[in-house]
């Protein structure tokens, strides 16, 4: 008898195509567009006194007075929590496979392209393996904080989602002091990777787990200071009011407003880089050196979690810096008061606040995602830099340069009237505008000058 | 400068310890007394005509015949671009030879490599250890009375060779066949099994796959 | 004692000089020691006091087996002894043989010699200079030297028939012409071989981060480099001229014309990593242009010399040198008269760059010892045959 | 001083510079076309037959023209080739070929075997999806069975010898042994069969 296996063995997606594009869409759609709507939807009735209004009008049941009114509060936040956590999860998944595809592409290959339509099921078969997957601890490992440190790095990865604004009122809570707090919570992260490193008791855990605590330590003052010039300019610490001090076109933003801020932009970018453990900074789990680094004795479902925290690291790389630096949710066309005029009175705001809601969500994902595809094509131009090499970078280009951004801002909001700021905001555009178009040219270029290449989008 | 010119200097310099330049087929060698092989090599590398400062090579030769085992230097000038092939015999029984260390550091891994393969022990050098073979290995590979370990701590490097166990099949099928057409008495009785690997054989005649295992 | 094993117990062990310090085994699985070499390195933590390299993992006993072999029957195993370029060691076999026999290969074969032997040295340099990017972290340019180095594979394949291990020459010459046509591909490849080499150059070899890794890192002078009998691309990078295909012609290399690039210390100094890398990229230019030369003049006539069929060398001794991908390829053999060789002593480029490992290694960081073993393209199957 | 500062904006504009060469190149492979050959599943034709013609895989043997003069044996480096001639009993002139065995698992597809062989009975095909259950199933043998043995076949001059095409014999071969494991040659001590 004849076994058949491999080429013509007729599997599940092959005899359906389109269960298989049906299963994708619903996975690459479907569940984040869930996600968004219900981030929506619960996000802005959040607040105590809606929550209150609510349940006076609704059920007629006075919330305020009654002595569990923190129960449902609390019982909001969890539900609220639930939507924030699960974002992470399927945005890490997402952009593995992203960032699997398009580092295929631009190294001239083609990357995973067989589980589901486009390969996109790969990151859930990933994840499904993963949790599978028997999750040895070393024998000599100490199980305590073996077991523990990823969930460190857990917590250090979601406690910023509580700031970071995904869209006009849609935001967890709406701190004022936003920027300090989001500095001082990603310093969790580092406490993952040392304890991780130290927990394995292997030699390359340890290099990575040191070299990692190096790293983001000392990367988190150039940070903090560069964060800072958004917060001059804009006078409060909160997020929302940063954004809201930027307009919605690119001349109002904040990066193009002042030069200090343009470069303050690029030394907030590549210090969330290095904390983010990213290429050129992934020396902490440098393949060629320490064989993986601070998580080489993880398996299972502990190294989901770190690699989940390491990708959906960039959604926060990449959400803080487009909140601060290139004005966050604003919608070019809509501006605060008719953000205002949209909400109305009653308890539940009109439809057109709705659609507002969604578009600023929309932008402020479009701008995110957009810097995160930098970050995976970062990571697949450049080398990594050398320990010694990332720590004189830090102190001697990144810390001063911060403090001189922040003093240069200092002045230019004492001596720049608000028109030369305008007008220095539409010269940078323009500056930045014509960059990206000489940069696409020289793209272009490139391909013409290798014989025999030519634009070709087959091959998928 | 062309070999007979590098001879005649060493020959002035060391008188009889140097031989004459080889008339051998191929390339042409020139031997020398192992006890002024450091001396020759530093004489080669220093003196300012000569300058062999390139040492492509060190190896040795087993010749059991001889009871001799042969180290052969293969030393070059970039500059002048001119060669030699010097040879040093040494006893094959207890090898000893100076290191020329001192004169090329390429030495330092050439003569492990001589040591682990030939046992030829190297006085002076800084860490003579084995470098191919592991350091508990006994026995030097590559001397030419060298018995095959066919394995290491157990782990055995050798499989039954497929072909020779078939081969065995198929002559006692072969002679069957022979006995069968050649004698002419009617039934040809049934191969005798051997003890030892017939019982193997006996079932497992590989004919063609399709062939229901009953015919025989 | 090389390192003290006794070292190997402790995790930690605080020496005199007050840090701490482990003994890793960098290998003998490693992702970054180009095949099976363990460094058993002394550090602490980042700068290493001393690296031994430990290795024998790969000892096949190519030597031995070619005592145990026919002549012709040893060219196949020619092949493992370095299968990233593995045309120059069959060409450095059959020159050995050829001058212990003192036949002389027609010279259309020597011409197909030229071609096939420059054409896998850029495929050689192709992974050497891939891989090297790949230790130093940037992934993309690897992929991109292994898709070039598939299009050579493929011409070669045509040619040979196979894609790694050729066994494509013969003692005496050269066992199948150019098959139809191949020459016009092979042209086409190499125009889009020089351009594409300055797109590489754009990509990897002047990155910032890329010369800040490379420059001044595992400088060899040339004294040392020349103490140690490095050879072809450690040797060039560390400023000596010093070329087998031209100071010591065989083949048809006398008809070419090709500039021998050597180190300049252009971003560093003389002899450091990147010299070394950026002599190999020069190289791959240097080759294509033998190959089209080789291809313009390429003579008619047969491509195997009228040899024996069971050969039986009389007596002697014949060397055989070669500069193949990883410098010089000597070939030593000693014939007794019989079928088989009675000595045949291989010396490869890769071990000689092995033995100034250990010197480099005092006081660097653990990156650099990866890119100095990546700069000094040690393969295991060279190094322990 | 002013060298260092000269330095220390010029490490910045090198940066700059050199970043930006490297990211107009890394994004001009977007456009342009991965160079994977899908295989085993999405290609045009079937794998053996896109491989140029002097590839060297699995090796196959036309018993029709095979005379048995064993230079492939002898060629062979590691001794792969297994060929036992007899007298046919029945025609004292004509010799037979009762057994030509090859184990492809231990060949190293080299070519030496190829170059001998007067009558290319022995060729490399271009098949190389050898995957079988067992090892043991990988030793080819060419006469099927000793019974039925091969007469030595007669070149005739100044013409070629009528060979079967490439890779017929040895795909029809492989399709009933791939999956079916013989009993092991090896004996008891062989690799379990399941």
């Amino acid at each position: 008898m004849k076994i058949t296996l491999g080429l013509d063995s007729t599997s599940l997606t092959r005899r359906y195509p389109r269960l298989a594009i049906l299963v994708t869409l619903f996975m690459a759609f479907g569940v984040p567009l869930s996600l968004y709507v219900a981030a929506l939807a619960i996000f802005p009735l959040n607040t105590p006194e809606r929550l209150n209004a609510m349940a006076q009008q609704w059920l007629g049941f006075n919330l305020a007075g009654s002595p569990y009114r923190y129960l449902v509060y609390t019982g909001f936040l969890l539900l609220v929590a639930f939507i924030a956590v699960n974002y992470t999860a399927v945005f890490g998944g997402v952009s593995t496979w992203v960032e699997r595809r398009v580092a295929g592409r631009m190294q001239s290959r083609i990357g995973p392209n067989r589980t589901g339509a486009a390969g996109f099921l790969a990151w859930v078969a990933d994840a499904v393996k993963m949790v599978l997957k028997e999750d040895t601890i070393p024998a000599s490992a100490d199980g305590l904080l073996f077991r523990g440190a990823p969930y460190f790095s857990m917590v250090g990865l979601l406690l910023p989602f509580v700031v970071l604004p995904f869209g006009e009122s849609t935001v967890v809570t709406d701190m004022n002091v936003g920027v300090f707090y989001v500095t001082a919570v990603t310093a969790f992260v580092v406490v993952g990777i040392l304890v991780s490193g130290w927990a394995s008791n292997s030699k390359w855990a340890l290099f990575g787990g040191i070299r990692g605590a190096a790293q983001v330590l000392s990367y988190e003052i150039p940070a903090g200071i560069a964060l800072m010039v958004p917060v001059l300019m804009a006078g409060t610490l909160s997020m929302q009011g940063i954004v809201r001090a930027q307009g919605g076109y690119p001349w109002d933003w904040f990066v193009f407003q002042n030069p200090a801020a343009f470069v303050a932009f690029f030394i907030a970018v590549t210090s969330s880089l290095a904390e983010g453990n990213r290429t050129p900074f992934d020396l902490p789990e440098a393949e060629s050196e320490l064989v993986a680094g601070y998580h080489a004795e993880y398996s299972g479902f502990r190294l989901a979690i770190f690699l989940m925290v390491e990708w959906a690291n960039m959604w926060i790389m990449g959400g803080l810096a487009v909140t601060l630096f290139l004005g966050g949710w604003q919608v070019p066309g809509i501006t605060d008061e008719m953000y205002k005029a949209a909400l109305g009175t009653g308890l539940v705001p009109s439809p057109t606040w709705f659609v507002f809601q969604a578009l600023s969500m929309l932008v402020f994902a479009v701008k995110t995602w957009a810097l995160v595809f930098t970050f995976i094509w970062l990571r697949w131009t450049l080398p990594r830099v050398r320990v010694d090499q990332m720590m004189s970078l830090c102190w001697k280009y990144l810390v001063p340069g911060a403090f001189l951004c922040f003093i240069v801002t200092l002045l230019w909001q004492l001596l720049v009237p608000p028109v030369g700021v305008k007008i220095t905001g539409i010269v940078f555009t323009v500056f930045a505008l014509v960059l990206l178009v000489k940069f696409l040219i020289d793209t272009r270029r490139n391909i013409d000058k290798v014989k025999g290449d030519r634009v070709d989008l087959s091959n998928w | 400068m062309t070999q007979e010119e590098v001879c005649a200097q060493l020959k002035e310099k060391f008188g009889e310890a140097v031989g004459a330049l080889s008339e051998t087929k191929g390339d042409r060698f020139v031997v020398v007394k192992s006890e002024k092989i450091v001396d020759v090599c530093r004489f080669l590398k220093t003196t300012p005509g000569l300058d062999f400062d390139y040492c492509q090579d060190i190896t040795a030769i087993d010749w059991p015949a001889r009871k001799v085992i042969e180290v052969v230097y293969h030393v070059y000038s970039l500059e002048h671009r001119h060669g030699l092939v010097v040879k040093v015999e040494t006893d094959r029984d207890k090898p000893t030879l100076a290191t020329v260390e001192g004169v090329w550091k390429a030495a330092t891994w050439l003569e492990r490599e001589i040591y682990d393969l030939f046992g030829v022990n190297f006085e002076g050098h800084s860490d003579l250890r084995r470098i191919l073979m592991p350091d508990d290995w006994v026995g030097h590979p590559l001397r030419k009375d060298y018995q095959e370990a066919g394995g290491y701590h157990g782990i055995g490097n050798t499989r039954p060779d497929p072909l020779v166990q078939l081969s065995k099949t198929t002559d006692e099928k072969r002679k069957a066949f022979v006995a069968a057409a050649t004698a002419a008495a009617a039934a040809a009785a049934p191969p005798v099994v051997e003890p030892g690997t017939a019982t193997t054989t006996a079932t497992a005649i590989p004919s063609a796959a399709a062939d229901p295992e009953g015919k025989v | 004692m090389a390192i003290d094993m006794e070292l190997d117990r402790h995790i930690l062990r605080r020496t005199d000089a007050g840090d701490e310090e482990i003994v890793v085994n960098f290998g003998p699985q490693h992702p970054s020691t180009h095949g099976v070499i363990n460094f058993v390195t002394q550090t602490n933590g980042e700068v290493i006091r001393r690296s031994v390299p430990d290795v024998g993992y790969l000892h096949r006993g190519l030597e031995k087996i070619g005592e145990q072999v026919p002549y012709p029957g040893y060219m196949p195993f020619t092949d493992r002894i370095d299968y990233l370029a593995a045309m120059f060691a069959n060409e450095g076999y059959a020159v050995a043989i050829e001058r212990l026999l003192g036949v002389e290969a027609p010279p259309r074969a020597k011409y197909i010699r030229a071609i096939a032997g420059e054409l896998c040295r850029i495929s050689n340099h192709f992974i050497s200079v891939g891989t090297m990017a790949q230790d130093i972290g940037a992934a993309t340019p690897l992929t991109h030297a292994l898709r070039e180095r598939e299009s050579i594979n493929d011409l070669l394949e045509e040619l040979c028939g196979a894609r790694l291990t050729f066994n494509y020459h013969r003692i005496g010459g050269v066992a199948f012409d150019l098959p139809v046509g191949w020459g016009d591909k092979v042209l086409r490849f190499l125009d889009h071989l020089d351009s594409y080499i300055q797109e590489w150059d754009r990509l990897i070899t002047f990155n910032k981060i890329f010369v800040k890794r490379l420059a001044n890192v595992g400088i060899i002078t040339r004294e040392k480099a020349i103490d140690y009998g490095l050879a072809g691309p450690n040797l060039r990078g560390s400023g000596v001229n010093w070329d087998i295909r031209r100071d010591m012609p065989y083949g048809a290399y006398p008809d070419f014309e090709f500039k021998i690039p050597v180190g300049t210390g252009r971003v560093g100094t003389i002899g450091d990593c990147w010299d070394r890398f950026f002599v190999r990229v020069q190289e791959m230019v240097e080759s294509s242009k033998i190959v089209r030369q080789a291809l313009a003049k390429l003579p008619e006539g047969d491509i195997q010399a009228k040899v024996a069929r069971k050969l039986k060398p009389d007596a002697g001794e014949a060397v055989g040198r070669v500069e193949s991908a990883r410098g010089e390829m000597l070939y030593y053999a000693v014939s007794d008269g019989s079928e088989k060789a009675y000595r045949l002593r291989v010396r490869t480029g890769s071990f000689m760059a092995m033995g100034i490992i250990e010197e480099l290694s005092h006081g660097i960081m653990v990156a650099d010892l990866i890119a100095i073993i990546a700069s000094l393209d040690v393969v295991a199957p060279e190094v322990d045959r | 001083m002013a060298e260092a500062i000269r330095e220390y904006f010029g490490h910045i504009t090198d940066v700059v510079k050199t970043f930006y060469q490297g990211l107009t190149v890394t994004l001009s492979y977007m456009l342009r076309r991965p160079m994977t050959v899908q295989y085993p599943d999405r290609l045009e034709k079937r794998m053996a037959d896109m491989l140029p013609s002097r590839y060297r895989g699995l090796l196959e043997v036309d018993m029709a023209v095979c005379t048995g003069c064993m230079a492939c044996e002898r060629a062979c480096p590691i001794a792969v080739i297994k060929i036992a001639t007899d007298k046919d009993p029945t025609n004292p002139k004509q010799r037979v070929i009762t057994q030509f065995d090859i184990d492809e698992s231990k060949c190293m597809f080299c070519g030496l075997c190829v170059e001998p062989c007067p009558t290319g009975a022995i060729q490399h095909t271009h098949e190389f999806e050898s995957t079988m259950k067992s090892v043991d199933s990988l030793v080819f043998r060419w006469v099927a069975d000793p019974e039925q043995p091969a007469p030595f076949y007669r070149p005739v001059k100044g013409q070629d010898a009528p060979r079967a095409p490439l890779g017929e014999i040895l795909r029809k071969k492989m399709a009933e042994t791939s999956w079916i494991a013989p009993p092991s040659i090896l004996g008891p001590g062989g690799p379990k069969q399941d």
